[in-house]
């Protein structure tokens, strides 16, 4: 495969800047192969509405500066809009049984919630870490949600044992009958 | 699993997950066409798989059960061609061959999904959390509001089903299938068993194969009276005894 | 600015599935306007890294097939997924039919499919949509299906129009009784 294939397949999947070296090494090119690729590249996207930009020792896939007003309206309308009904499950579902990871947050919600945490993330209602022992993430309520919500003991929930018996009587079933 | 405790039958009824998928596998084994001769000429053998699931409580035997309703009209029809059907029952046979046939093509279908899942995925970027941290709360983030949409999500799971419930529905499905066919010999009441045998050439099959006839005779529902070797059966709806089920 | 240009830098920004409704109303042009963008975009991409998928409601950007064995190997390949035949079936109904009611994919697999479809919904292979005038959900398929089938339009599947033409034969056949 061209290298400037890859070089623009591996910037598009990371959507981040890319060590020169690391890309070097990665693909097993040296400098004069990367140059050659990047430059390639360059001119192919010209045409596009993507464009490769060198920092130093990096390089990374940005929008073309013609589209920066449109990206900044797009921007701003999203952090306007709210997080939906759809958000709050999600948000409520963190709040009450944090920390939770994706799986079972999808588990209750009957459906795939990977863009709405990833909005919430944004929006800095909710965190996530890494849990090494499952290998996968747990959200939780970020301290300023927590704060501007003013709960300071996750019993004083409203509800909150209710609400924590039946998602737990819900698990059980959901194992046993791999729901 | 209770189908494991009994080897030899687990894996014979538990393969299939839906009484199309079976009904095929017994028309393809046979090399026949999806129409009434070969649907008539399958029906025992599925009912033999279909008592079998029952015995074994298997789940979804309620379902198996609703088209063995069919497959017995199907079957009586064939050895009873005077036997006259209701619209109903004239359109529930059509479509049942018109959905095994639809079935078909989707169970081929899916072979073609299953084999390219997750060969050459396609990936979209990965997702990192921007690096200027924003807090931006709305409407939604009260305690009031996300305690009701925690309910709503709580409302919103999926119930387990009873099995008790579960097998309820499947006896009164059997239940009804025989009451419908118990309707039909009542119609032809003290109907010789030559009568019945409309082109049918082995008798053979007539017998074994009239299994609406031979269920309801296992249930005390039927009287078969034969006077003499060779004569003619004949068969008679028992009045005088309640059905009993198994 | 050309409305390929707009949609590509719309769905670099969003890195995720884009409804086609949302799009149109967002650079106020119509369906046919976003159709041939469409067209314009797919065959610019096809020297390159990216492809677009498309379903019946959205577009996304994704990387191209033979890039998957490298991708995988950066993602230190996760498990392998299989869908199971009771999920390759529902699929399959979903994707030959769709949109389509749980009661018709119920009738034609000749078995209750709701905990089937929840999976699938989890997993965001399928979408679900209320339709207002049958009240009832209607289910199609969803770009990250596609994705997970290596294609970036259903019709590109092996054998789609034999097995589609089949199933049209059926549904003109029923039609016709129906009079």
């Amino acid at each position: 495969m061209p290298i400037d294939i890859l070089v623009e397949g591996l910037l598009f999947y990371k959507s981040a800047p890319q060590k020169k070296q690391v890309v070097m090494k990665l693909f097993g090119i040296s400098e004069a192969e990367l140059a050659t690729a990047i430059e390639t590249l360059k001119s192919r996207l010209a045409t596009g509405a993507t464009r490769l930009v060198e920092t130093g020792e990096e390089i990374q896939l940005v929008t073309c500066p013609e589209l920066a007003p449109i990206i900044e309206t797009l921007r701003k309308s999203e952090l306007k809009s709210d997080i939906g009904k759809a958000g709050a499950e999600t948000l409520a579902i963190i709040l009450y049984q944090e920390p939770i990871s994706r799986a079972e947050i999808d588990r209750i919600r009957g459906v795939n919630s990977s863009f709405i945490l990833r909005n919430l993330l944004i929006r800095g209602l909710v965190e996530r870490n890494h849990n090494k022992t499952q290998n996968s993430y747990q959200f939780s309520i970020s301290p300023a949600l927590l704060n501007h919500l003013g709960v300071t003991h996750k019993h004083e929930l409203p509800d909150f044992s209710v609400i924590a018996n039946s998602l737990e009587k819900f698990n059980e079933v959901a194992i046993e009958e791999n729901i | 699993m209770q189908a494991s405790t009994l080897p030899g039958f687990s894996v014979k009824t538990s393969v299939f997950e839906g009484p199309l998928e079976l009904l095929l596998e017994l028309v393809e084994k046979r090399k026949l066409l999806i129409n009434d001769i070969s649907l008539a000429s399958v029906t025992d053998e599925y009912m033999r798989q279909v008592s079998l699931m029952q015995e074994l409580s298997l789940p979804n035997t309620a379902q198996f059960i609703n088209l063995a309703a069919t497959l017995l009209l199907v079957k009586s029809k064939s050895l009873l061609p005077v036997l006259d059907l209701t619209e109903e029952e004239e359109t529930s046979i059509e479509d049942l061959e018109e959905r095994l046939r639809k079935y078909q093509i989707i169970r081929d279908a899916a072979l073609v999904l299953q084999n390219s899942f997750g060969k050459t995925k396609l990936y979209a970027p990965q997702f990192y959390k921007p690096t200027v941290s924003l807090f931006l709360p709305d409407e939604y983030c009260d305690i009031e509001k996300l305690r009701e949409a925690m309910i709503a999500a709580i409302n919103g799971l999926p119930q387990k089903e009873a099995p008790a419930q579960a097998k309820i529905k499947a006896t009164i499905s059997l239940e009804e299938m025989m009451k419908k066919l118990e309707t039909r010999i009542t119609q032809n009441l003290q109907m010789k068993f030559s009568e019945l045998n409309f082109g049918e050439t082995e008798k053979k099959v007539v017998i074994v194969g009239f299994l609406a006839i031979l269920e309801l005779f296992k249930q005390g529902n039927l009287i078969l009276r034969q006077n003499s070797y060779f004569s003619d059966i004949e068969i008679e709806l028992d009045r005088g005894q309640t059905p009993t089920y198994y």
